[in-house]
């Protein structure tokens, strides 16, 4: 696989305020590092991810999306997850139907704990869209510009 | 100028949709709602030259953009004003600009008072409510600056209370100091320091009770206009005697965009001012 | 007139092409719409109507008109390039070339649209004699001879040959640019063809559709008709009759935040939608009835009032064909003939 | 069908019924218009005949609004999207009449043109369709002529009304999801390859979301400021794949596969593939699930288990 | 249009040695809506409030945007410090450029670029944040305590004494808990039964606290402050106001071959019983499921020989439903299952046994009487060995990954307790790691090897055998010497892992509390705030929050008290005034949003509305701010985009993303 090192993506990594957000709070005060293509939106919950989000990453020149939450079952606000788990397996689905690269989007549950597990699933991820290269099946050109 | 040209239609450089910047070099709060804005482009002087009662689309570039009545008179060579009130996403971001910042301008859109033919000569009734002081304070000074043309004028001026009396500095200043000119202030509740006249604009008009021999200028809220219109009537006033605005719901401002379409007129073009008796004409859909 | 065969149209394509860009009815995943030739394309001359008319050729669905930058407090405004290249738009039909002369009259009226005039004096017209017209068709009404178009070039569609007759100074450079490709040749096989189109149309089953009582005058007594009440019932208000059209050109101004600037595009509207009228300070339009009513009322009435008796409607038949609900523009303008029986 | 027509105009005569929402005469055979009938006057130009295709059920909105019991005719797959809008509210079964109308598949003139029959003066709707046209009269199958929709028949039982008139049959030959599966089946590029095609031809009309009974918004996202989405045209090829995904999206778990959307669209693109391959999928992963079904069921997207599929194992072609 | 404010933290060097500030700033002051733009050494300082302060003044700000640490830090300090100063506290929004940032990223160009793009994202979302008020809602002034063990008990004690009213629901028919089931507590060797028992009579006496035994709690909604319970309070089918606790009823039962729950099933109870005789209430519970009136119509006798007329059998199950301001959740543990560990032949042989039923045996009110002997035969065995961390310290599925940290001291115990007793007995323990860390616990584990001679080998046991001869074939290595050993032994010992009480996912369900992969439940922060739940109002006592021995459950349960006590101390709580909210003109009133709400804060109301002109009557959906915690469910759900969350708006979310995209 021919990968551009020159390439760097843009990553939205919507996180959950309650697991992944502290997540990566606990990476960030253990020093443990992953590309600074990653930039983070804080949500309540994973719950408050609405398609659209993702899609309107994507219109406006991301490369790739992830969306961290509790993991299934310890959700603070109890059930948001399980929700947010559905609707993504969905969309996720019907990008791929559409021939969209399905490792553009990923969910990962990450616990306030896993600090380690936030920076491994980041640098993964990052990998994998710089491996995918420039998201072009689904920006909007007058973005790119 | 820019290379916006056709090659084959060299007239054509400057298609109306495509805006100017514009400079806010001056604001004054009016009311505790309404402010008026000096917007001039970045060279100075005036966008375009203009007639009273025509309007301008303002822009927030990537907020939004609006119809809004040039309310400086056309013989006020320096500078267009604008006075705007504080009602939606537009307005309230125009409210917290300042001195210096920019936004866009295209027109003017519209046709205007016929202050040059049918009102010309004539003795003038301008009524007011509120923020629709703007487009009649356009015709009132050109009104005022050719003096000679006009017979006597009267206005008439209401609001909900004294504060929210748009442009009172020049009214008092200027209007109720030039010969031959009268003002009626009048405001809907009695309020403490109000010495002038309590009372909705309708029922205060009827109180003057003005001899018909004068055309009237109506500009307002819809209800103050249905109201002043039947006092007019009943004062022996015809619809053809009396001109009014119709409201801004416009979207290009050329008449082709289809929004403010009614019966065979397009507002921004073939409005916003209209006879009275013109509007009778037109499909109940304003 | 001219003429060549059916097998070397490609070559007549390609000749174009590499001089202008050419537009003419291409399929595309079943459908046939205008669209740009590319060797590729398949060229698609025999359905008699493309879905969408040809008006996206001057009046596109969507254009930028500029772009807008913001420097700190400073804006700068880069208005969007005007065409400024020839094109041709080849294989519209007569309804769609009226609709053209229909938005002329609001495009080219004063304040002059200069990017639809623009594209207007760029493009030269090659319209193409309906074969085979359908049920739908009703364009004899609005005086539109579908055997005998308009256009800059106007041409017929024989199972040999593409017969081609130049009309205007346009139309001659056009074929001055092609003319290795074309022969010469009598008019027989057209003066046959439209004889034979003809006499379909006196068949077509709303040839007889009467436009009487549609005119502006007819303004009040039409808006306050009481058959509107019951018309408007099954409309969807969707804007596939707008889209469709020939002749609608009600469009909406946008802005496009790219990250970058903003960009001020137009894009047609439908005065069907329940937004077109919506505003910050009120809505002309509240109901459907009142939308779908003004729809109607345009174009058979404030437009001829507007443009000396010339309806926006051409008769195309594609709001017939393609209505959701089997409304159409014929129904109405039929609604009112029997109630003035 | 006559019975219909004498059934609903007794109940609108002896006041059962305040107005009949069912379909006036068109132009030809194949053109009915959906209409409300509230005189036995009116009721003359009533008709029910193969081609009256379009799903009742959404017109029920507004017509719930209105005074008294409106009657309307009702396919048995017209009333999963019935009852669907009984479980969000948006219907109001009180003043409802249901006639459950037989079916033995519908017919589309779009379908018998499809065929290559151009220049149609008039058709019937008995097997096979006997049509003349500008240029000669032929004979088109019904089956050929059929809806695609009526080819994945949801079967021939109404899951709501108040009473029966004719018989119905399942005219189901295809299986539903194959489509879904062929594409499902295609590489990225080719799948991307298909959409794209089919999507450039979107003219943004807003047909299939004005049609379709589950995009009962009064106001549409796409039409709102709520998330600045607001679109009229598809300006950049990315809007349409928007559109019709956000559409599909927040249909899904709630569409009943009615098939309005793939019908009515004037450019033919086969919306029905987005809410079926949703369909598919929550079929697959969360159990068997019909919308509209049962007016009390909860929807699959509002619902959850604690073991359901993690997308990452869905991306890899799991399901558990 | 805000006039926005931006303050880039230097955090000493923690942010400004990768990040440079100054340009950050810069960039900011260059976004739509900034108006001022500052970086300063510590932002959070008195002297960074005090800028921030006179900026707002200075230059008339309305929003705030924050480049710093985490949110979770100092999000708190920034809207105290922006309400000090005039403005709405919830126009503040942090960029987090710390430990997203500067922590994590080496290059400074790369580093100070990223803070530039977080720093926008927080200033195009503040652009559109709105001031929001907090509202107001009153506290209950009574406590509920879920599980009457130690933990339980000693919380309800200590709010109790504070002053308020506590109720404990406790599901067994008595209060006491696992601690009423040991028989010695390590590292004092002093009675289990002798320190709790006390306690026990104190809850029960006291006048603030009830105690439902044999109750669970059923439901629950509502939020801090003002919690609704229902208590499912079992049929005792025993009249607790009549029953004089004499114990005929038990004695005289003809049912007697229920294994007694108390015993771990080593021996059986009758179908009426008291769990243990000091149990509290001194009232019995007919079983149902054991009891022969129950079963067959016949019998009566324990009606017959109630001289007190207590027993009803047509008793039934009673919901209580009562008010709270807090709940605490001290629900305890239970050892593990020991199914997957064939191994050990724990099924297989009677001498296998627990932990935990080693001090039922050795208990002098246990089945035994407190005789050491083999369950097989009644025999006194000579040889025992002690597996220790059976499920704790696991890596594969079949056990826990964590320690289960009371097993090397209660193993201890035993050992000394068996060598003392029965000098005659020798006591081998495997183990991995002995971990002794405690007030006098090494002290204690080197009494057991130096004083007792308990023979400690580090390894592991693979294997248990039941030989034919009823021994035990214990295989196992030894890990310092590196050799394999076998042991004929006469009982085994497991230290069995523990785990959170089943019913512990089912009430952090209902009370929304968050619960981690092993079933503890998590505490809102794990160092500062180790008692308190995520959940605002629910604390956590004792070792449903993790394993812990006495003292430190006794501890975290006074904690725990004192918490609840400074809430309940209260009159009134400020809420989260980041709630979902419905736009009435875009709500299609189609009850979707009501179904993935896990507050029941959604409710529908039919109201007239003017839709741009058109008045009508319409189903809205209303959000009970006060029950509505914010999570943002139904705003996805709401297809229209008519449900929206303040705070987290979607016009935010977007602007954030598109900020970051651009």
């Amino acid at each position: 696989m021919s990968v551009n090192q020159e390439f760097r993506p843009k990553i939205v990594a919507f996180c959950c305020n309650w697991c992944s957000y502290a997540g990566a709070d606990l990476a960030g005060s253990s020093r443990l590092s992953y590309p600074a293509d990653v930039k983070i939106i804080r949500v309540p919950c994973s719950c408050r991810v609405n398609p659209m989000f993702i899609l309107r990453a994507f219109e406006k020149g991301a490369d790739g999306v992830i969306l961290c939450g509790c993991h299934p079952g310890d959700c603070h606000y109890s059930t948001g997850n399980y929700y947010a788990r559905r609707r993504m397996t969905l969309l996720f689905s019907m990008l791929d139907f559409m021939g969209v690269e399905n490792g553009r989007t990923r969910v990962e549950w990450v616990s306030a704990a896993e600090g380690v597990k936030f920076s491994t699933v980041m640098n993964d991820f990052v990998e994998k869209i710089r491996s995918l290269g420039e998201n072009v099946r689904l920006g909007d050109l007058r973005c790119k510009k | 100028m820019h290379e916006h040209e056709c090659t084959c239609h060299p007239g054509f450089i400057h298609d109306t949709l495509i805006p100017q910047v514009g400079v806010i070099t001056d604001i004054r709060q009016e009311t505790p709602d309404v402010k008026t804005f000096r917007i001039e482009p970045p060279q100075g002087g005036k966008f375009f030259e203009h007639m009273p009662g025509q309007c301008a689309m303002i822009c927030v570039p990537g907020v939004s953009e609006a119809m809004f009545s040039i309310t400086s008179s056309p013989t006020n060579k320096e500078y267009q004003e604008f006075s705007i009130k504080k009602c939606g996403v537009l307005t309230d971001c125009l409210h917290s600009l300042e001195v210096g910042d920019q936004v866009t301008v295209r027109g003017p859109y519209g046709n205007h008072f016929p202050v040059e033919t049918e009102l010309k000569k004539q003795n003038l009734l301008f009524i007011a409510g509120g923020i629709a002081l703007a487009p009649l304070r356009s015709v009132i000074n050109y009104v005022l600056d050719n003096r000679q043309n006009y017979g006597h004028v009267d206005i008439l001026y209401g609001a909900r209370s004294a504060d929210d009396l748009v442009q009172l500095k020049e009214i008092q200043e200027v209007w109720m100091k030039t010969a031959d000119v009268n003002v009626y202030l009048t405001i809907d509740r009695p309020q403490e320091g109000w010495d002038g006249n309590v009372g909705f604009v309708p029922t205060y008009l009827k109180e003057l009770a003005f001899d018909t021999n004068r055309t009237a200028i109506l500009c307002g809220p819809p209800i103050m206009i249905k109201f002043c219109l039947q006092a007019l009537q009943e004062m022996g006033f015809s619809k053809q005697q009396v001109y009014t605005t119709l409201e801004l719901r416009m979207k290009c401002g050329v008449g082709k965009c289809g929004r403010c379409n009614i019966g065979s007129k397009y507002v921004c073009k073939d409005g916003p001012v209209f006879r009275c008796d013109q509007i009778d004409e037109l499909p109940a859909e304003y | 007139m001219k003429k060549i065969a059916i097998s070397n149209l490609p070559k007549l394509y390609a000749a174009i092409a590499k001089a202008q860009s050419l537009i003419l009815p291409v399929k595309t995943a079943g459908k046939t719409n205008f669209s740009l030739w590319t060797e590729a394309c398949d060229v698609d001359l025999q359905t008699l109507k493309t879905v969408k008319s040809a008006k996206d050729a001057f009046f596109p669905q969507s254009e930028t008109l500029y772009h807008c930058h913001r420097d700190g407090k400073n804006i700068t405004i880069t208005p969007e390039d005007l065409q400024s290249e020839s094109f041709v738009v080849f294989g519209i039909k007569g309804c769609d070339v009226r609709g053209i002369a229909v938005l002329d009259k609001v495009f080219l009226a004063e304040p002059v649209d200069s990017f639809y005039a623009a594209r207007r004096c760029h493009g030269t017209i090659v319209s193409l004699a309906c074969g085979a017209p359908e049920e739908s068709c009703f364009c004899k009404v609005f005086g539109i001879d579908c055997a005998e178009p308009e256009g800059d070039v106007v041409t017929w569609l024989t199972e040999d040959y593409l017969y081609w007759k130049p009309v205007t100074e346009k139309g001659e450079k056009l074929t001055a640019l092609v003319a290795d490709l074309l022969e010469d040749s009598d008019d027989a096989a057209v003066t046959a063809q439209k004889e034979a189109i003809g006499k379909i149309v006196e068949k077509l089953p709303y040839a007889a559709l009467s436009l009487e009582g549609w005119n502006g005058e007819a303004l009040n007594e039409k808006f306050n008709s009481p058959l509107w009440e019951t018309l408007y019932k099954p409309c969807l208000a969707c804007g596939t009759c707008t889209f469709v059209c020939p002749t609608c050109q009600c469009y909406d101004i946008k802005d496009y935040n790219t990250g970058n600037g903003v960009q001020r595009y137009r894009c047609w509207d439908s005065c069907m939608y329940s937004d077109f009228t919506m505003m910050a300070h009120g809505n002309n339009r509240t109901s459907q009835l009142q939308r779908f009513r003004q729809r109607f009322m345009h174009k058979l009435v404030y437009f001829p009032a507007n443009n000396d008796g010339m309806y926006s409607c051409v008769g195309c038949g594609r709001c017939v064909d393609k209505c959701p609900s089997h409304l159409n523009i014929v129904k109405v303008i039929k609604a009112f003939g029997k109630e003035g029986k | 069908m006559q019975e219909v027509k004498n059934r609903a105009l007794a109940l609108l005569k002896d006041g059962t019924v305040k107005r009949v929402l069912g379909w006036r005469i068109g132009e030809n055979t194949y053109d009915p218009e959906p209409a409300f009938f509230e005189s036995e006057e009116d009721m003359q130009t009533f008709v029910y005949n193969n081609f009256c295709a379009a799903n009742l059920s959404k017109y029920m909105i507004e017509a719930s609004k209105l005074e008294g019991k409106t009657l309307v005719c009702l396919k048995p797959c017209d009333s999963y999207s019935f009852n669907q809008l009984l479980s969000e509210h948006r219907v109001d079964r009180e003043k409802t009449y249901i006639i459950g109308v037989g079916c033995k598949g519908k017919l589309s003139i779009e379908n018998v043109k499809r065929a290559g029959v151009k220049g149609i003066l008039s058709v019937n709707d008995t097997d096979p369709l006997q049509v003349e046209t500008l240029y000669g009269n032929t004979e088109v199958s019904y089956k050929a002529a059929m809806l695609d929709r009526c080819h994945v028949c949801k079967g021939k039982e109404h899951v709501v009304y108040d009473e029966l008139i004719g018989e119905s049959e399942d005219t189901s030959t295809a299986d539903r999801f194959a489509q879904v599966q062929m594409i499902e089946a295609m590489s990225p590029a080719e799948k991307f390859a298909f959409f794209q095609k089919e999507l450039s031809k979107c003219i943004r009309c807003n047909a299939c979301r004005n049609v379709c009974p589950a995009c009962s918004c009064r106001k549409c996202v796409f039409d709102s400021d709520k998330f600045d989405s607001a679109q009229k045209a598809n300006v950049d090829s990315f809007e349409e794949k928007m559109f019709h995904i956000i559409r599909a999206f927040h249909v899904a778990g709630r569409c009943t596969d009615c098939g309005e959307c793939s019908r009515v669209c004037p450019q033919g693109i086969p919306l029905h593939l987005f809410n079926r391959k949703f369909i598919k999928d929550i079929n697959t992963l969360y159990g068997e699930y019909q919308a509209g079904a049962d007016a009390e069921a909860r929807g699959p997207l509002t619902s959850f288990t604690a073991d359901d599929a993690e997308p990452s194992v869905v991306a890899e072609g799991g399901t558990k | 249009m805000q006039r926005i404010g931006v303050f880039v933290c230097h955090c000493g060097s923690n942010i400004a040695a990768t990040v440079d500030v100054k340009k950050v700033a810069e960039m900011a002051r260059l976004e739509p809506g900034v108006v001022f733009a500052d970086d300063y050494q510590y932002m959070c300082s008195e002297a960074g409030q005090a800028k921030i302060g006179a900026a707002i003044k200075e230059y008339n700000l309305t929003g705030l945007v924050v480049c710093s640490c985490s949110p979770r830090m100092h999000e708190a300090t920034f809207r105290k410090c922006a309400e000090r100063y005039g403005l709405n506290p919830y126009m503040v929004e942090i960029a987090n450029i710390r430990e997203h940032c500067s922590w994590i990223h080496k290059d400074m160009e790369e580093a100070t670029q990223k803070a530039v793009i977080l720093a926008r994202a927080a200033i195009a979302k503040v652009n559109l944040n709105a001031p929001l008020q907090a509202g107001e809602s009153r506290v209950t002034k009574r406590a509920l305590v879920i599980g009457g063990g130690i933990a339980g008990i000693q919380t309800a004690l200590d709010i109790a004494d504070a002053g308020y009213e506590v109720d404990i629901v406790e599901k067994t028919p008595s209060i006491g808990g696992r601690m009423s089931q040991l028989d010695k507590t390590f590292p004092t060797l002093d009675c289990s039964a002798c320190i709790l028992t006390p306690k026990m009579v104190d809850a029960a006496g006291h006048e603030k606290i009830k105690i439902y035994t044999y109750s669970e709690v059923e439901k629950v909604s509502g939020f801090v402050g003002d919690f609704t319970v229902d208590i499912r309070k079992k049929a005792r089918s025993v009249d607790e106001a009549k029953c004089t606790g004499c114990g005929v009823c038990q004695e005289k039962c003809p049912s007697k071959k229920t294994p007694s729950e108390f015993n771990r099933g080593l021996n059986n109870r009758s179908a009426i019983y008291t769990p243990f005789a000091q149990a509290i209430p001194n009232v019995p519970v007919i079983d149902r499921e054991a009891c022969i009136k129950f079963k067959t119509g016949k019998c009566g006798v324990c009606e017959k020989v109630c001289q007190a007329g207590a027993i009803n059998y047509a008793q039934e199950d009673e919901i209580i439903t009562e008010k709270y301001g807090a709940i605490v959740v001290a629900t305890g543990f239970d050892t593990i299952k020991l199914d997957k560990y064939d191994e050990y032949a724990y099924s297989q042989s009677k001498d296998v046994i627990t932990s935990l039923e080693l001090e039922r045996i050795m208990n002098a009110a246990g089945p035994t009487k407190g005789h050491l002997e083999r369950l097989s035969d009644g025999k006194a065995p000579k040889e025992i060995v002690f597996v220790q961390c059976v499920g704790s310290r696991c890596s594969d599925e079949r056990g826990k990954p964590y320690c289960s940290k009371i097993c090397c001291m209660y193993t201890a115990k035993h050992a000394m307790l068996i060598r003392d007793k029965y000098p005659d007995v020798n006591v081998t323990v495997f183990y991995i790691d002995v971990r002794t860390p405690g007030k006098n616990f090494d002290e204690f584990y080197r009494r057991a090897v130096e004083e007792y001679g308990v023979n400690y080998i580090k390894g592991q046991v693979g294997k248990v055998a039941p030989q034919p001869d009823g021994s035990l074939l214990v295989q196992g290595s030894d890990l310092i010497d590196n050799k394999q050993i076998k042991i004929k032994a006469d009982m085994v010992v497991l230290a069995t892992a523990i785990e959170p009480n089943q019913g512990v996912r089912n009430i952090a369900t209902m009370l929304t509390a968050s619960i981690d992969t092993n079933n503890f439940l998590t505490e809102a922060h794990p160092k500062l705030r180790p008692v308190e739940s995520p959940t605002a109002g629910v604390f956590l006592s004792g070792v449903c929050q993790g394993p812990k021995d006495i003292p430190e459950t006794v501890s975290q349960a006074g904690a725990a008290a004192v918490k609840v006590i400074g809430l309940l101390a209260k009159d009134k709580l400020t809420t989260n005034p980041c709630t979902a909210q419905a736009d009435e003109l875009l709500c299609n009133g189609c009850s979707n949003c009501a179904k993935v709400c896990p507050y029941g804060a959604i409710t529908y109301e039919t109201r007239q509305v003017n839709d741009h002109g058109i008045r009508e009557d319409r189903r809205i959906a209303v959000v009970n701010k006060a029950l509505c915690q914010g999570c943002g469910a139904c705003t996805v759900t709401c297809p229209s985009g008519a449900m929206d969350l303040q705070g987290f708006s979607n016009r935010q979310l977007i602007a954030e993303v598109d900020a970051i995209c651009r």
